[in-house]
């Protein structure tokens, strides 16, 4: 079972570091953020089974709390795109006033 | 093999390099602060990479398993330290740049100097 | 081996995304990819058996700070217009930096070496002493809140000052129109109410997010955990509503004052029960005067500031995140 | 009956593993945005449900299948939700999927399209439903199209707003 | 326990539990009232300790009641209680100091904050130097530090930030470089108790690993003790904090990194280091000197008398590197006297600035016309703090300074060339204090000039000539620092009393 946990995890690496090269290379800021979102899935799932690889499958609190924190970022990165949104707006109306 | 075992301090010296470049290379303050942070996580990998011990788990005793190998407590409980400490710094430096472009009305720092150089 | 395999495919990641922050000229950008290398590095902590630290590196690293710098940048500005050649000041000093560290590791132990000087002088003593004077499994937590009680305190104190600070200076602005009628709400930008789905399925959890968060708090001796973990699990419970319904909403669901309260509270609870350990006879932070078996007052103590840090900790980034998502209300 | 389970836990696994891969594979390769968005979001769920649940069979009868299946639900909630709350995040700052592109002929410094935030809320009606959204985009500049210049559509005024 | 062993640990403790009940309480004037009343309670506690342990001994206090490698103890010798009652006092006469000037700058609705940060800052300086622990340091140096970028950003001009912003960068990047160090020691050690460091190092076979650590704890401290190369951030948070801010951490700091500094030096590398002495002269003489230079250089060119001070103090932190390069017991002496009665000197002349700042608002050199006649007892003040930094007979300045030559006559032709640099560089000092008395004195105020006819308040000027007296008995009647230091020089190095 061990070198099934183990193959897993090695799959999820190479995923991981698709995602890193996604985040890297962008082009736009949202791949970015794709990449960040799918990164922290991945992490999760890596800790799920790496608890089961090093044979402690008490430490899944962690994966659970990755996979809460893991959303709240993406929600800070909807709302500021948001408010940027108005801002530009806002600005564009004040040059447009000048 | 030798190398390899060693590889976590490269990668902390390579991280602590380039934190400590961001921080003096960059004006950006905001660039700044997310290369110091980086500095900081390079220590903490410095610290964490010592409590390892071969074939051993994470420093939590389960009940009924005989002759575990732990890792080392004490470098993880000095990094939980560093690691909030890191974030109140961080958070502070933050509220100070939020200022600054308040007050400035930019937060690169070339430009600061240019600003409070005229009397 | 199956350590060095995943350390080698972690770390040398972490190297490429710190390479590429330091290159991207956009600051959000920078700030994903630090999300990115956050994540990593509690991935790397996990991997190294340093349970408590990858839980704390993911919790307040990839969730908080992020937050933290994307409210900042809200704040600031998105493009970082640093001339592209720098003095070689930097790259010489950073560059010697790296040498030294380099040349003096190669005579380090190697990782996962058990006869590493570390391994073989105070450590073992906690392991072995833990069961018997303090008898929590979580070994960690033994030494954060009993033998190192005094650095938790430190630490505690740090956090308290940040807060203190960032009040003192985002907090002087008393926004305007606070009251703001229910239709109101739509038009302003600091909330996500007309996006259905988030708003649905964000406000559902918060309520797990808070749960869970009390269970690590609980849960710190027995599992990786302890009041650092969950005060800012609650935090980003908090935050995460905040974020859903609109500051002000938030600032509703927790009162600034409470916080603010919250903070200065844990924080005094935690020197408190140092002064009542030496009021009853101990030293400072000596738990074990607080109940007739030592035993039992170390579990006593902990708990009680486990509490403390809990508490602070919660109304610190609670705070801190209410100040700079107040700031952007103009 | 262990072997069984092991059996049938090897096999999910694996699945799940190479479904993770795919994923990871398709955001490396996917011509843009929406296109990539689609591959992770899809295997995202469906290579962490096959992975967790092959960890649950192996979690006998304890407290771990029950926080796998608690990290599973999140996990199913939270991950579409955040790839909803992304792509429209996307559409509002106007990254456009690449077959309007080539028809429209858009160009950066455009507003966004006035229906976009409407449409991708009608469309949020369902969860489904932005998928297809993303899936179309995906299919088009395969179909009509030579990738590269479809690559490239899509990548011009991406460059320039990011 | 009687309350008698609790003394080491309530040092802090007080100050720490005030805190907090100083932010939560927002009645007017109740925060400066319990700040005020923790620290004088602390400096009563440290006093006392100095008074148990000036005959040499030393206090172990356990923190938690674990014992020495396993827990954390507080370790406090003749050096630290120096250090403590410095770090105290030096809050209380500021703080009792800055009643009014506090008032105008901080606002009532910042004062809980502030004055929690002040009890903060104070608690964490102390808890450096009476800990016996290398990491808890470090704790304590981050404390110290988060509140007194603070404090630096309470002040009223808008430099202020970008001031607080370059001290929290380089004092982050010094507490790192800290944190680094402690890290190779513990690596080579597996402890963190600096008594068990200073036996376990000797032991360690390759040096290498140690001899970076000291290069890093050495780099981390010398930036925030503002040792020459690296003093960049300190002129600006010195000038654009509030005033009585500026008289505290002028007072007492950076001191606090020099101490650590020489503690980590003396009692841990030493002994375990072949050389040592050797490589310390190497670090030290040339910044020393360097700073002793520059510092005077661009102090005599200095235009604001804050800034000025303020390049004074790189100069004076160089007489300190020069005395621990000397590594003998006067040297040694020297710079631990000098450390007190600088803190005094420095600590004096701010407040005499404060005084006039509240009176001239720009501390500028050239505005201060005529201030001689105005304010004749804050000049005169201000005088007596100038003679010290040049170090005429009978002020605290002229007992560091006789120490340093004493033992720079042991060195030979390096002790002649620094006695040379010692001279040259009073008679610097000299030029920039005298470039201030003259304005005030001798110049007439500029026809459309505000006229300034009134003294600073009593309540100002009664703490200032405390301080300024305090220097001045301490230069007569020199036993009690003296004493305290050649007995703290003694256990440094070793040498049976």
């Amino acid at each position: 079972m061990e070198w099934v946990y183990f193959g897993t995890c090695i799959a999820i690496l190479v995923t991981m570091v698709l995602a890193v090269v996604r985040g890297v290379v962008g082009p736009t800021i949202f791949d970015r953020v794709l990449a960040v979102n799918m990164f922290g899935t991945k992490t999760v799932l890596f800790i799920a089974v790496i608890s089961f690889l090093s044979g402690r499958p008490d430490f899944l609190d962690l994966a659970l709390a990755y996979a809460l924190i893991n959303f709240i970022g993406v929600f800070a990165v909807l709302l500021f795109f948001q408010s940027r949104g108005v801002r530009r707006a806002a600005e564009a109306e004040r040059d447009a006033g000048k | 093999m030798a190398l390899l075992g060693l590889y976590n301090y490269f990668v902390f010296a390579v991280l602590l390099m380039i934190g400590l470049y961001c921080v003096l290379a960059r004006t950006n303050i905001v660039k700044s602060l997310i290369g110091l942070s980086i500095f900081q996580s390079a220590v903490f990998l410095l610290y964490i990479s010592m409590d390892k011990v071969d074939g051993g788990t994470a420093p939590i005793i389960q009940e009924g398993v005989e002759n575990q190998v732990f890792a080392n407590p004490l470098p993880q409980v000095l990094i939980l330290t560093a690691i909030v400490v890191g974030i109140s710094t961080t958070a502070l430096a933050l509220a100070v740049a939020v200022r600054i472009k308040e007050a400035y009305g930019t937060i690169e720092e070339d430009k600061i100097q240019e600003m409070d150089r005229e009397p | 081996m199956m350590t060095i395999v995943f350390s080698l495919f972690l770390l040398t990641m972490l190297v490429i995304v710190a390479v590429a922050i330091l290159r991207t000229d956009n600051l959000f950008t920078a700030v994903m990819l630090s999300g990115i290398f956050s994540l990593i590095m509690a991935a790397n902590f996990f991997v190294l058996d340093a349970a408590d630290v990858a839980l704390t590196e993911a919790v307040i690293g990839a969730g908080i700070s992020t937050v933290l710098f994307l409210g900042a940048l809200a704040l600031t500005a998105e493009h970082d217009h640093s001339p592209p050649v720098g003095s070689w000041v930097p790259l010489v000093t950073s560059s010697a930096l790296g040498g030294v560290i380099i040349f003096a590791t190669l005579q380090a132990p190697r990782l996962g070496d058990p006869n590493a000087i570390v391994h073989k002088h105070v450590a073992p003593w906690y392991l072995e002493n833990t069961p018997l004077l303090i008898d929590v499994p979580n070994v960690v937590t033994a030494v954060l809140a009993s033998f190192r009680g005094y650095d938790t305190l430190g630490e505690v104190f740090v956090v308290f000052t940040a807060c203190i600070g960032v009040m003192s200076l985002l907090g002087r602005v008393r926004p305007r129109g606070e009251l703001i009628e229910e239709g109101e709400f739509d038009k302003r930008t600091d909330n996500l109410r007309h996006h259905l789905i988030p708003r649905v399925v964000g406000k559902m959890l918060v309520p797990f997010i808070v749960l869970f968060g009390l269970y690590v708090q609980f849960h710190g001796d027995f599992g990786p955990g302890g009041g650092f973990q969950a005060g800012a699990l609650v935090a980003a419970g908090i935050i995460l509503y905040s974020l859903v319904e609109g500051g002000a909403r938030g600032r509703e669901l927790v009162p600034e004052w409470f916080s603010g309260m919250l903070v200065a509270l844990g924080a005094f609870t935690y020197a408190a029960v140092g002064v009542a350990c030496m009021v009853m006879g101990g030293r400072f932070l000596d738990y074990s005067v607080l109940s007739h078996d030592p035993v039992h007052g170390q579990h006593l103590g902990i708990l009680l500031i486990e509490a403390g840090v809990g508490m602070t900790v919660a109304g610190v980034m609670i705070t801190i995140f209410h100040a700079f998502s107040r700031r952007g209300i103009r | 009956m262990d072997i069984l389970l092991d059996i049938a836990s090897t096999v999910l696994l694996v699945t799940g593993g190479f479904f993770v891969f795919v994923g990871g594979f398709g955001v490396m390769r996917m011509p843009e945005l929406y296109t990539r968005m689609h591959a992770a979001s899809l295997t995202d769920t469906g290579g962490a449900a096959l992975i967790l649940v092959g960890l649950m069979l192996q979690g006998g009868f304890t407290l771990v299948p029950l926080k796998l299946a608690a990290i599973f639900l999140f996990l199913f909630l939270t991950s579409p939700t955040a790839s909803y709350a992304l792509a429209n995040a996307a559409l509002l700052s106007g990254v456009k999927p690449p077959c309007r592109n080539e028809t429209g002929k858009t160009f950066p410094g455009e507003p966004p399209v006035a229906d976009g935030p409407k449409q991708s809320k009608s469309s949020a009606e369902k969860r489904t439903a932005n998928k297809t959204v993303a899936g179309k985009a995906a299919r088009k500049p395969a179909g009509k199209a030579t990738r590269k210049p479809a690559k490239k559509a899509a990548r011009k005024p991406a460059r320039k707003k990011s | 326990m009687t309350l008698y062993d609790q003394l080491p640990a309530l040092v802090v403790a007080v100050l720490l539990f005030t805190a907090p009940i100083a932010y939560m309480l927002r009645l007017h004037g109740f925060p400066w009232a319990a700040a005020t009343a923790a620290v004088v309670t602390s400096f009563a506690v440290a006093c006392s300790l100095a008074a148990t342990v000036i005959g040499g001994e030393t206090i172990i206090y356990e923190m938690g009641g674990w014992p020495a490698p396993y827990g954390i103890v507080l370790h406090i010798d003749a050096l630290s209680a120096l250090m403590a009652m410095l770090i105290t006092g030096a809050s209380s006469a500021a703080l009792i100091f800055g009643y009014k000037s506090l008032a105008d700058e901080v606002g009532e609705e910042t004062a809980p904050a502030f004055f929690a940060a002040w009890l903060l800052c104070t608690a964490g300086l102390v808890g450096m130097v009476i800990t016996g622990d290398a990491f808890n340091i470090f704790v304590f140096m981050e404390i110290s530090s988060l509140s007194t970028y603070v404090l630096v950003s309470a002040g009223p001009d808008r430099r202020a930030l970008i001031s607080t912003y370059r001290y929290i960068v380089m004092g982050t990047v010094g507490a790192t470089f800290y944190l680094i160090g402690v890290g190779f020691l513990y690596m080579v050690t597996g402890t963190l108790n600096t008594a068990d460091l200073a036996a376990r190092v000797g032991q360690v076979e390759d040096i290498r690993l140690v001899l970076v650590a000291a290069g890093f704890v050495s780099v981390g401290l010398a930036v925030k003790a503002a040792v020459f190369p690296l003093h960049a951030w300190m002129p600006n948070a010195y000038t654009f904090a509030p005033n009585a801010v500026t008289v505290f951490i002028a007072a007492a700091s950076t001191k606090v990194s020099l101490y650590v500094l020489m503690r980590v030096d003396y009692a841990i590398f030493q002994n375990s280091i072949a050389n040592h002495d050797i490589q310390l002269t190497l670090f030290l003489v040339p910044l020393g000197v360097l700073a002793l230079f520059v510092g005077s250089l661009l102090a005599i060119y200095e235009r604001n008398l804050k800034t000025l001070l303020a390049y004074s103090s790189v100069a004076q932190i160089g007489y300190i590197a020069l005395g621990m390069a000397m590594t003998s017991v006067a040297g040694l002496t020297g710079a631990i006297v000098h450390m007190f009665n600088h803190g005094l000197i420095k600590g004096g002349m701010f407040m005499a600035v404060a005084c006039l700042a509240l009176r001239y608002r720009t501390v500028n050199v050239a505005n201060l016309a005529g201030a001689g006649k105005a304010m004749p007892w804050t000049m005169a003040a201000f005088v007596i703090g100038g003679l010290g930094l040049i170090g005429v007979p009978l002020t605290p300045g002229f007992i560091s300074k006789w120490y340093l030559v004493l033992a720079a006559l042991d060195k030979g032709w390096l002790g002649v060339f620094l006695i040379v640099v010692i001279l040259v560089s009073s008679l610097l000092a000299v030029i920039y204090v005298w470039k201030v008395i003259e304005v005030a004195y001798f110049r007439e105020p500029r026809a459309n000039a505000v006229p300034v006819t009134q003294e600073a308040p009593l309540a100002m000027l009664i703490p200032t000539w405390i301080v300024v007296l305090t220097g001045v008995w301490f230069a007569v009647d020199s036993s009690v620092p003296v004493g305290l230091a050649s007995s703290a020089a003694r256990t440094l190095l070793g040498v049976a009393p």
